[in-house]
């Protein structure tokens, strides 16, 4: 910002900047560089893994917009990327349609069910909304199931490379930058929205609707619109995730995938950005972290028994912990930290009483 | 801003699972005036304001809002109206700084839908702007200007309560209803509250619609004053007046031997 | 300068591959270790796990240690595609022994890395059988087309043509497909038989498709579907008092079952010889695997014939042997199953399921006590 | 008349895993994602009971209840007491995690083979023959039984015991209950044991009568559509709940689609999310006061 020197902002634009001191600048541009460079550096396990956060990432922001803003609780969210997913293997596979077609109608799809499920939330809150959300869940299932069984997709339904303006989408280098834009795009979009006229809105409807409603905002309208949103983006990812598999099959988006989702944002701090992509980046490489503490600590050996069921359990406890000892997740712990750093070497703590 | 709106309630009944909190209670508030909601606990103050605001279901009267019809209306419709209220349990967004609070206020006022939000570039960031300096404005009006980043649960009771109204100005309404503002209020800030009301009334010509527990405070500031007991109207006239009726004392006094 | 001193960090901090024993033959094993199939599939990890540590104790094959990655995929097939990533970096091989919809994903990565892929466990692929896909094999002892081949004149030949036949699937569509066929088979071979009932996994209880069934009239039963199905309607038809006859594939845990519902009436046919038959390489096995798994040592033949399969493969291949050697190797073995089975396993350029299918079928004799084979192995040619 | 039967059977098997989230959500508005779960520990229980302690019923049955309803003091005080204060939804998420983690307990102990109780108690499970030429097992008999039972001790406890008048008027009036003096954590410690109990009851009869696998605990999730369409604080409801759901599910096999029998219940959920949110007897939830 040209009129600002960095501390004193002379215009509200300044004011509203995202990244507005030096140092926030720099972390963002060496986040970016790290982010270009890694595939010279990684192995392409290693890229996989970082691609597959972006995925899980879009997912936890798109999710975090409904529950962690707009304050909605969703049990369905493994059925709307099952939803745009098949989208895209239905389309492929009856009628060879390409990306251009079926990313919009995957959209489509996710909006058609966002506002299904979403009008009976006008009338639900709570515990019912997320019965209902959870019902859609199964519904969407036994459709795609149906499907799979109806045309004898053994091993689910076969999704070719797509091709995007002459390139074809294939190498995992090329899906990690694909992703990772995605990603980094819903983040930015995700941001602007929590600073935005709606977002606004969708936080004072998830803190108290009646003054929400008193302000003039229009309750109903604003909660079918946060459905909408996340299931068009949840959809949306979803299909992008059926063209990175390539493949569809109903036994990818189980109940667990849902639980996953709601690790991520509780985990990573409900309502808040950031929490949603350290969630997701804590879910998705938690089982591989379990893996390389044990085979540091027991090289060589054949992996025991009891490790497989461990790293299932340690995701349920950890999240348990979380719930109990830190609501606001690992936003939270971040936020500790900062001020813990900055305020180096002393030692100030804000007075018991106080909290 | 806008000038202004009168209102006026008729006959007005309001009734929970049997239980007749309002019965046939006529409440007029001039454009301009301040006027006056007084009466003791349990008399049916708050439930005529849920009224005003479509908060509650009405069973028979009539509200209108500068001889408009607003009863019957969701609560959003009748604040796009021109009606802003704060209430007296603050009901502010408790996580939010005062800035994002009072900027929801703006609500109505703004126009970028979720996309031009998602974007966040050229006309929906100017209109941010823009409404950011109105804010501002308020903030300056009620002197809140070192809160402005505070989120509000961090704020003393009495700061929180004057944001609520500062949230309620933010919406530009034409008819401010204030529920027990001062409530909570040290004795400075109940002083620097009604100044505000008096700028409130003079500067911005705002119809004020006010339930107040502090009778001398409403003898000093209000044009009009209207005293419910019972969920019935007991006085109504200017202050001196409406404030020393026999029943009025009574009501607040319990009957003397 | 920023953008100079970042990329060096980043070099230095960079997630750098753990050297790998360059000596060893790497194979990655993506198996159901947890999750709902984990009580067919896990067995095989416990089996791959004895039986390779039993051959690097002995100094390894060609001089050279077995190195298995062993990776959970919960049967999911997310889980198994980023498995598959993890293993294409360099192994030569890749098993599978999990729930079909894990295939995809572990074929599609197969297929860009050009890595072969053996199915130890789970149902084989229809790329597995004439003309068979160039890197897929699949050691399995049942697969779609061929069992029903068996199970439909069997119960011919013991009903007679006056019996009515009902069909049983659960909601998968291999399981599907198959009882369609098998119900085909049985029509065009004179049986009268009842449509086909298609029962979801999940249910609580069998007892409302039982019941379709009995009240249909059926009196024989052919079952083809994972185990918990099979065994699960055919106790639900217990239940409620059903007398036919109930024949349906041998999984591991069909052995105890046998034993534990003593039923006459259940027939269980598979390719496998059941432990009760006590031969030699069945004490071998009991033996390697005691103390080594938590799961019966029946339960760990499909892996077990796996690994067979894998070492006379690795043995033929030599040191080194790279991936294309290695897909090249498997496409001639013809392992001894040393009694297991019916007959070794052969495989051909053309045919990576089997030369010839053997079957027998066993049942409880209430005269013996015990669970006893009703005649001996049948073969079939698969073309 | 087997349809009939089955509907009978299936619908006591759902007011068995129905009855704990109804106790659960009366007291605590807390919806217990891990009923299924702790039904199959209940089975476990009876399993380790028979194969450790005695392979008689009379002393191993009553031994799993016994854990069933310990476990349910036990998570009540672990890990829903410190919840208190804690947004619902919070609270719900940590059952969803117990569930998790009883399903890892039961697969380090005992993998994920399927087990069965009843032969190593050396019983049988012998068809009973009913008018009509149906038929049900034994066990589903007891099912049955045990339902009604349950039931019946349940709304006399709560209606004629004292400790169960405070438990509904906990649950009915907090605010007035806790000035009189009321100890709610032992209540809502004594509606998790119940709860639990009911579910190891049910997972000991469904071990019994099927078998036992960790994957059990999926029937809870429809048995909580039972719960819903019947209202989540009503007993009453419960039946009539469990009733419709076993009939649908058992019509849609019949004369349907098998295959849809799976959601059939989300179905019934559904339709009576859009007709009365609140249940059959459910009591609707109270309005947000200003």
């Amino acid at each position: 910002m040209a009129h600002g020197s960095g501390y004193f902002k002379t215009t509200y634009e300044a004011d509203m900047a995202l990244v507005d001191t030096r140092l926030r600048r720099l972390t963002l541009a060496a986040l970016v560089v790290l982010l270009a460079a890694l595939p010279r550096v990684a192995s392409p396990f290693s890229l996989e893994l970082v691609t597959q956060t972006a995925l899980a990432a879009v997912g936890a922001l798109a999710l975090n917009v409904l529950t962690g803003l707009a304050g909605q609780i969703s049990l369905g969210h493994a059925g709307f990327l099952c939803a745009g997913a098949f989208t895209v293997g239905i389309l492929v596979e009856s009628v060879k349609a390409p990306p251009l077609v079926t990313l919009p109608a995957a959209a489509l799809v996710g909006a058609l069910l966002g506002t299904l499920v979403g009008v009976p939330s006008l009338r639900l809150k709570g515990l019912y909304l997320a019965l209902g959300t959870l019902a859609m869940h199964f519904v969407v299932l036994y459709a795609a199931s149906e499907y799979q069984a109806r045309w004898g997709f053994n091993t689910g339904v076969s999704v070719p490379a797509p091709t995007i303006a002459g390139i074809r989408f294939r190498s995992g280098l090329q899906w990690y930058y694909v992703l990772v834009a995605f990603a980094a795009l819903t983040t930015l979009l995700s941001v602007n929205l929590t600073r935005s006229r709606v977002g606004r809105a969708w936080m004072a409807i998830r803190d108290r609707e009646i003054a929400a409603a008193s302000l003039g905002i229009a309750v109903a309208r604003y909660k079918l619109l946060a459905f909408v949103a996340s299931s068009v983006v949840t959809a949306l990812a979803g299909a992008v995730w059926a063209y990175y598999r390539s493949f569809v099959s109903v036994e990818a988006f189980s109940f667990f995938v849902t639980i996953e989702f709601i690790a991520m944002i509780v985990i990573g701090g409900m309502g808040s950005t950031l929490g949603a992509l350290l969630g997701a980046s804590f879910v998705t490489l938690l089982p591989y972290g379990i893996d390389a503490v044990v085979g540091a600590l027991a090289p060589g050996g054949a992996a025991p028994y009891w490790l497989f069921p461990l790293k299932f359990g340690a995701f349920g406890l950890l999240m348990a912990l979380f719930l109990l000892f830190e609501p606001l997740g690992l936003v939270g712990i971040w936020r500790r930290a900062r001020t813990w750093i900055v305020l180096w070497p002393l030692r100030y703590a804000p007075l018991r009483s106080a909290r | 801003m806008s000038a202004g709106a009168a209102l006026e309630v008729e006959r007005l009944s309001v009734a929970f699972r049997g239980l007749q909190a309002l019965n046939g209670v006529s409440v007029r508030a001039s454009a301009g005036e301040i006027t006056a909601l007084v009466g003791p606990n349990g008399a049916g103050k708050t439930t005529l304001l849920n009224a005003v605001g479509g908060f509650c279901a009405i069973t028979t009267g009539s509200i209108r809002l500068d001889g408009a019809p607003i009863h019957g209306l969701p609560s959003h419709r009748i604040a796009a109206r021109g009606v802003g209220r704060a209430f007296q349990f603050v009901e502010l967004f408790r996580h939010m700084t005062v800035l994002d609070n009072l900027m929801l206020g703006r609500h109505l006022h703004m126009r970028a839908g979720l996309l031009a939000g998602a974007v966040f570039f050229g006309r929906s960031r100017r209109e941010q702007a823009a409404h950011r300096a109105r804010v501002e404005a308020v903030i300056e009006f009620l002197e809140l200007e070192r809160y402005r980043r505070d989120a509000v649960d961090s704020l003393p009771f009495g700061v929180q309560k004057l944001c609520g109204v500062a949230r309620a100005l933010a919406m530009e309404p034409r008819l401010l209803v204030l529920d027990e503002p001062s409530s909570g209020m040290s004795r400075e800030e109940k002083e620097d509250f009604a100044r505000f009301l008096l700028r409130i009334k003079h500067e911005l010509g705002t119809t004020v619609l006010w339930v107040e527990h502090d009778l001398e405070m409403v003898a000093d500031l209000a044009d009009r004053v209207t005293v419910l007991d019972f969920g019935q109207v007991i006085a109504e006239g200017p202050p001196a007046e409406a404030l020393s009726a026999p029943q009025v004392v009574e009501a607040y006094l319990g009957r003397q031997p | 300068m920023v953008r100079h001193r970042a990329l060096t960090l980043l070099l230095v901090a960079a997630v750098v591959v753990p050297a790998q024993a360059s000596d060893a033959y790497r194979i990655g094993m993506s198996v159901a270790i947890t999750g709902p199939a984990a009580g067919i599939y896990a067995p095989a990890f416990d089996a791959y796990k004895v039986y390779f540590k039993r051959i690097n104790d002995a100094g390894g094959i060609n001089g050279h240690p077995v190195e298995i990655m062993f990776e959970d995929d919960r049967g999911e097939p997310s889980r198994a595609a980023a498995n598959a990533k993890k293993f294409s970096e360099g192994v030569i091989l890749i098993v599978n022994a999990s729930i079909s919809p894990t295939y995809k994903p572990l074929m599609t990565e197969a297929d860009a890395e050009k890595i072969p892929l053996l199915f130890g466990g789970g149902v084989c692929p229809r790329e597995a059988f004439p003309p068979a896909h160039p890197l897929i094999f699949c050691s399995t002892s049942f697969g779609a087309q061929w069992d029903s081949r068996f199970a439909v004149p069997f119960i011919k030949a013991h009903a007679g043509s006056k019996a009515k036949v009902g069909f049983v699937a659960q909601n998968i569509p291999v399981s599907q497909a198959e009882m369609e066929f098998a119900e085909k088979l049985a029509r065009e071979q004179g049986l009268e038989t009842l449509p086909v009932i298609v029962v979801p996994g999940g249910s609580a209880d069998f007892t409302p498709f039982a019941a379709k069934l009995k009240d249909a009239g059926a009196d024989w039963v052919l079952s083809w579907a994972p185990w918990p199905l099979e065994i699960g309607v055919f106790e639900a038809l217990g239940r409620i008092g059903w007398t036919g006859r109930y024949v349906t594939y041998a999984h591991q845990p069909a052995q105890d079952d046998l034993a534990r519902l003593k039923s006459p009436n259940l027939f269980a046919f598979g390719g496998n010889a059941m432990f009760t038959e006590g031969l030699p390489i069945h004490k071998e096995i009991e033996g390697a695997v005691k103390g080594q798994t938590s799961h019966p040592p029946h339960y760990l033949v499909e892996g077990w014939v796996s690994a067979m399969v894998l070492e006379q493969a690795l043995r033929k291949c030599g040191w080194p042997c790279s991936k294309d050697k290695l897909a090249q190797t498997l496409a001639t073995v013809s392992v001894d199953t040393r009694g297991l089975r019916g007959g070794p396993i052969e495989w051909t350029a053309e045919n990576h399921y089997r030369q010839r299918a053997y079957y027998k079928v066993y049942r409880w004799d209430t005269g013996q006590r015990a669970v006893v084979p009703v005649g001996g192995w049948t073969k079939l040619d698969v073309k | 008349m087997q349809a009939v039967a089955g509907v009978v059977v299936l619908a006591s098997l759902y007011v068995l895993l129905g009855v704990g989230y109804v106790l659960v959500y009366r007291a605590s508005r807390v919806l217990n994602l891990a009923q299924g779960d702790l039904m199959m520990v209940g089975g476990y229980a009876l399993f380790a009971a028979v194969t450790t302690v005695s392979a008689s019923p009379l002393i191993a049955v009553p031994l799993a209840l016994a854990v069933g309803a310990a476990a349910g003091v036990v998570v009540y005080a672990l890990l829903m007491r410190p919840m208190a204060g804690h947004p619902v939804f919070a609270a719900v998420l940590v059952t969803v995690s117990l569930g998790i983690l009883l399903r890892v307990a039961v697969v380090l102990v005992y993998t994920d083979q399927a087990r069965y109780p009843l032969p190593a108690m050396d019983l049988g499970n012998p068809p009973v023959r009913l008018p009509g030429g149906a038929a049900v097992s034994t066990l589903d008999a007891l099912t049955v039984i045990s339902a009604a039972a349950l039931l019946a001790g349940l709304l006399a406890f709560l209606r004629l015991s004292r400790l169960g008048i405070r438990m509904r008027a906990a649950a009915e009036r907090p605010l007035l209950a806790a000035q009189r003096g009321i100890d709610f954590h032992a209540l809502f410690a004594l509606s998790w044991a119940l709860a639990s109990f009911a579910g190891a009851l049910a997972g000991v009869l469904y071990a019994s009568n099927v078998r036992l696998d960790p994957s059990l605990g999926i029937l809870g999730l429809k048995a909580f559509a039972v719960a819903l369409v019947g209202g989540l604080d009503s007993l009453g409801g419960l039946v009539a709940g469990a009733l419709i759901v076993a009939t649908v599910e058992v019509l849609t096999i019949r004369h349907v689609n098998p295959l849809l029998s799976d959601v059939s219940p989300f179905l019934c959920l559904l339709a009576m999310l859009l007709v009365r949110p609140w249940g059959l007897w459910g009591t609707r939830e109270e309005l947000e006061r200003v």
